[in-house]
């Protein structure tokens, strides 16, 4: 694999940051675009745009037909059962919130039990957040161990027969633990308690395969994976899109509407209302063709390579802490520096063109746990190599410079 | 180079050994503030006395070198002003972050003048502005705000 | 005013459709994109990409700058009061069931009148629709007259003390009725009731002024404003953010996040839940200083000198009938043409490059009150031109000589 | 000419005068269905005998010249065959409309072939299929749904 030339396909690599070239590792935030992506937008404005499903004139036809081939080509990507499970969002944080309000509504009573964990991005809590204080339910949180992980045995601890959803991220996006989604999910079956799987980090960088996890709901973001912002998507089982009731009202979303009474159609169509992210959804289709063309083995084995590498060199440094040691880890390092705070880590790696993020991750009851308000975070694309991991700790050791002084 | 701007001896100095920090005595007057994006927090304790003189100032907090030196260059400096000229100080401050170059208050001397301005530094550096100022402005609420026993 | 230069700036009129030059007439549905809207974000990719808001690296602050200088632009643009009242949402329907959902929650009750009228869009009734669901609310159509209006003596006879909001379109997107919103805000007002606006057709045609028009709540789509798809905008005056609770949750939106409390910051931020539509609101800056570059005025006097010779032509021709007659119309032109559905019309005038809507245009209740299940719809941008209304009415006569036969 | 494909004679003719229209006698299964795109409309009506031959067959719908072209022929090519023979000239109907080029059953003369195959042109205009099948599979859920009097 030639990591260069898959590099030289972004742009933003041609630009310097500071006089100095970008050496991006804030992936988990958001990841770069490859120009394929990004022209293809250009090309959906320039020479098919139109408002899809609603018109029946050529441009509206072609828009139409490259909107919903984005929809089979996801399907084929995380091997959902049919189309009618992929739902296009604005991003994940709606597509958790699409689940939580519609199955909270329907099927969440007071004294009802939501088992969400200490891992938790604050878009895989909050939605449920309302839930409990709309329906009085409770939430209980696994808990994660000093490896930064939740064990199997945590979740089979917590589930009592008030347990009415689970909801668990596939890969943290602070300690990078990959969490064993499928041993939770065969349990969960055992109850008959839905899994939500906020699959973030997980869309990046592991193979999807919805039949092999066999959760109820997985909910990703097409801007982490090198495709445009403003997309995000639902996977639903279809068994729980034909009971919930819809989420967002108005016009694409109907069947028949009267002055008393509205009908719905079946999924996607209920969860889509609107006019939809159509240039965005037809960009992503280039992603997915990326990350095909190059393999997400390929992908997975490559990061997990320039990782090890860094933690590596990292833990050399000994006022270097790395934050979670994790057996299976995903290519997210979250550390913190002795005596310098990782907002001043940030600021200073940037300054070498290293972008790296600083703050709590959105992951504020973890930081709480790990006892720190703050930490600073490098994560992993495609195009990262072990000489950015040289940088950042090289960098690093300017940090460390300018604060002894 | 800006970042020897931004991370001058003063700042790292105040950074390093923040003055004044924990609970003041006899405190009268406080408030909080918190910054989401990147989990800094700041309290501000204060005793006004009768002459509305800042008779006691203290802070506690967790943050940034640039945040924590903020608090610390603050809360010594304006520690013993009166109410008047605290605010008077609080703009100067704010208006050198945002738009001008110096302060030009003539109640602080020459030495307090290059400590405050020290901070001057993060202009260069928008998202960290906010580490600078949330401290300023958390005082102002604490000075204008009720007093604890009222 | 050169319309050929304006038109120049669109490359999808570069394209031929069916081996005829584009003739587009479906822009009350989506408008195209100009070259600068396309390239804007072509190179928010390309040079300036990364996540806003949350990061302190310099591609972080550049991005974060450019997105906030649209709420200014828009603020502006809207003249809003504060930047804080300008809210971006995934399209115009999410904004509107925002309010349905915030402002029900809080404030609407069993028994109490929801006034919307019989013009309106799906997407300003089916969010209301959920409200009365749940909290068992009235919903009162302000029926609208023969000229497809509706008028404000209708709105005063509706009026009752258990009127809690009054949700209304700015231009009907099918009569093209524009409806006297200043006189109805005055009067709610004297009542204490808020108005929300439905502006997604205002908001490409007409002025926009929120300090004089004065309505709580405006809502519209940037791609109906020759911007990119997947943003609206909500306007809320400040006072009604301050009020109303959240409505997504998720990352970026929250103050502090405990195991049992949570606690949110202000507007924007508090409705801004979740990774943003970065390119897409950064791309939509380019669309307002295009639509500022021509002037929104002449838009309007271009728009309407087509749109008048139009009809007139359109009037000629027996077979074709109008829908509405309003004294204010803006560029929307419904029709039918006896003895011919019209989706078979919009079939054969797009075997002539001529791309119009045909369908119930998300208006089923009007189209019930019409008596017809579909109507044609003609509706025009800065880029169409007298001789496209001539390509109109000649494919109509089209139309007549095959079903003529 | 594509157009001319779409709009052949056979259809204008049905679409202008629909056979079978209303509710026809003594039906006893019915089924409706609705494209909200675009507001078409169909009720069909049937009366299976107990030899399981469909007796009488009719629609009621609004819709363009394509759905109503489809729903008129429809009822007028599967009145009177039995509920094997309806099934498969539907199946062959949806065949030829979603690849196929011609209809190959047996069970049809030249003239009914011609006619159904005067709705492939439809093919060539994706967002219009619908217009065409929808009739067809409207008929057979009545078909195989439940007897009204059951
Ligand atoms: C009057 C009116 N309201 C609401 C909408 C919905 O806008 P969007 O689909 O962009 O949410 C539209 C356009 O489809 C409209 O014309
Ligand atoms: C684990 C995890 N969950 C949820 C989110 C929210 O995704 P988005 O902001 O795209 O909705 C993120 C990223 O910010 C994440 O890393």
């Amino acid at each position: 694999m030639d990591i260069n030339f898959i590099k030289s396909q972004f742009p933003i690599f041609k630009n310097k940051i500071n006089g100095k070239p970008l050496i991006y590792l804030d992936n988990a935030n958001s990841s770069q675009k490859p120009l394929r992506v990004i022209d293809r937008i250009s090309k959906f404005y320039s020479k098919e745009f139109s408002n899809v499903g609603r018109s029946v004139h050529s441009l509206a036809v072609t828009a139409t037909n490259r909107f919903e081939e984005t929809r089979d080509l996801v399907k084929k990507y995380i091997n959902a059962k049919s189309r009618e499970e992929i739902i296009f969002t604005k991003n994940a944080t709606e597509a958790i919130n699409l689940v939580a309000s519609t199955y909270g509504e329907r099927f969440i009573n007071k004294g009802d039990e939501i088992l969400i964990t200490e891992l938790e991005h604050h878009s895989n809590y909050i939605p449920w957040h309302f839930i409990r204080e709309k329906k009085g339910a409770v939430i209980k949180f696994a808990k994660c161990n000093d490896r930064g992980e939740v064990e199997i045995d945590e979740i089979k601890k917590l589930i009592t027969n008030k347990t009415k959803i689970i909801g668990i991220t596939h890969l943290s996006n602070v300690t990078g633990a990959i969490l064993p989604i499928k041993k939770i999910v065969d349990l969960a079956k055992t109850k008959n308690i839905p899994v939500l799987v906020d699959g973030c980090q997980g869309a990046p960088h592991l193979k999807l395969d919805m039949q092999e996890l066999g959760c109820d709901f997985y909910a990703f973001s097409c801007h982490k994976m090198y495709g445009p912002t403003g997309v995000g998507i639902l996977y639903a089982k279809k068994k729980w899109l034909d009971k919930l009731p819809p989420y967002q009202g108005g016009g694409g979303m109907i069947e028949e509407v009267n002055k008393d009474k509205i009908t719905f159609p079946g999924s996607p169509t209920k969860y889509e209302a609107g006019t939809l992210q159509t240039a965005e959804v037809v960009g992503f289709s280039e992603s997915i063709r990326f990350i095909e063309d190059i393999g997400i083995k390929n992908i997975m084995k490559h990061e997990k390579e320039v990782m090890e590498y860094g933690l590596e060199n990292l833990k050399k440094n000994n006022s270097v802490k790395i934050i979670g040691n994790p057996k299976e880890k995903g290519s997210i390092i979250a550390f913190t520096i002795k005596g310098i705070h990782p907002h001043d880590i940030a600021t200073i790696l940037d300054e070498d063109g290293v972008a790296i993020r600083a703050g709590h991750h959105c992951c504020q009851i973890l930081h709480d746990k790990v006892g720190v308000a703050a930490t600073a975070r490098a994560s992993l694309g495609i195009y990262n190599t072990k000489e950015d991991m040289d940088f950042l700790c090289n960098a690093i050791e300017k940090c460390k410079k300018i604060f002894e002084k | 180079m800006e970042l020897k701007e931004l991370y001058q001896e003063i700042i790292l100095d105040h950074g390093k050994n923040p003055r004044n920090k924990g609970k003041c005595d006899k405190f009268n007057k406080d408030a909080k503030a918190y910054n989401p994006l990147c989990g800094d927090k700041v309290h501000i304790y204060l005793k006004l006395n009768k002459e509305k003189k800042v008779e006691n100032l203290s802070f506690e907090g967790e943050g940034c070198a640039i945040s924590l030196a903020s608090a610390s260059i603050l809360t010594d400096i304006i520690k013993g002003k009166d109410f008047i000229t605290a605010k008077k100080i609080t703009n100067e401050f704010l208006n050198m972050i945002k738009d001008k170059t110096s302060v030009s208050n003539d109640i602080l001397n020459e030495d307090q003048k290059t400590t405050i301005m020290s901070l001057s530094g993060v202009k260069k550096f928008p998202m960290r502005v906010k580490c600078a100022t949330m401290v300023w402005h958390t005082f102002i609420s604490a000075l204008e705000g009720k007093n604890i026993n009222e």
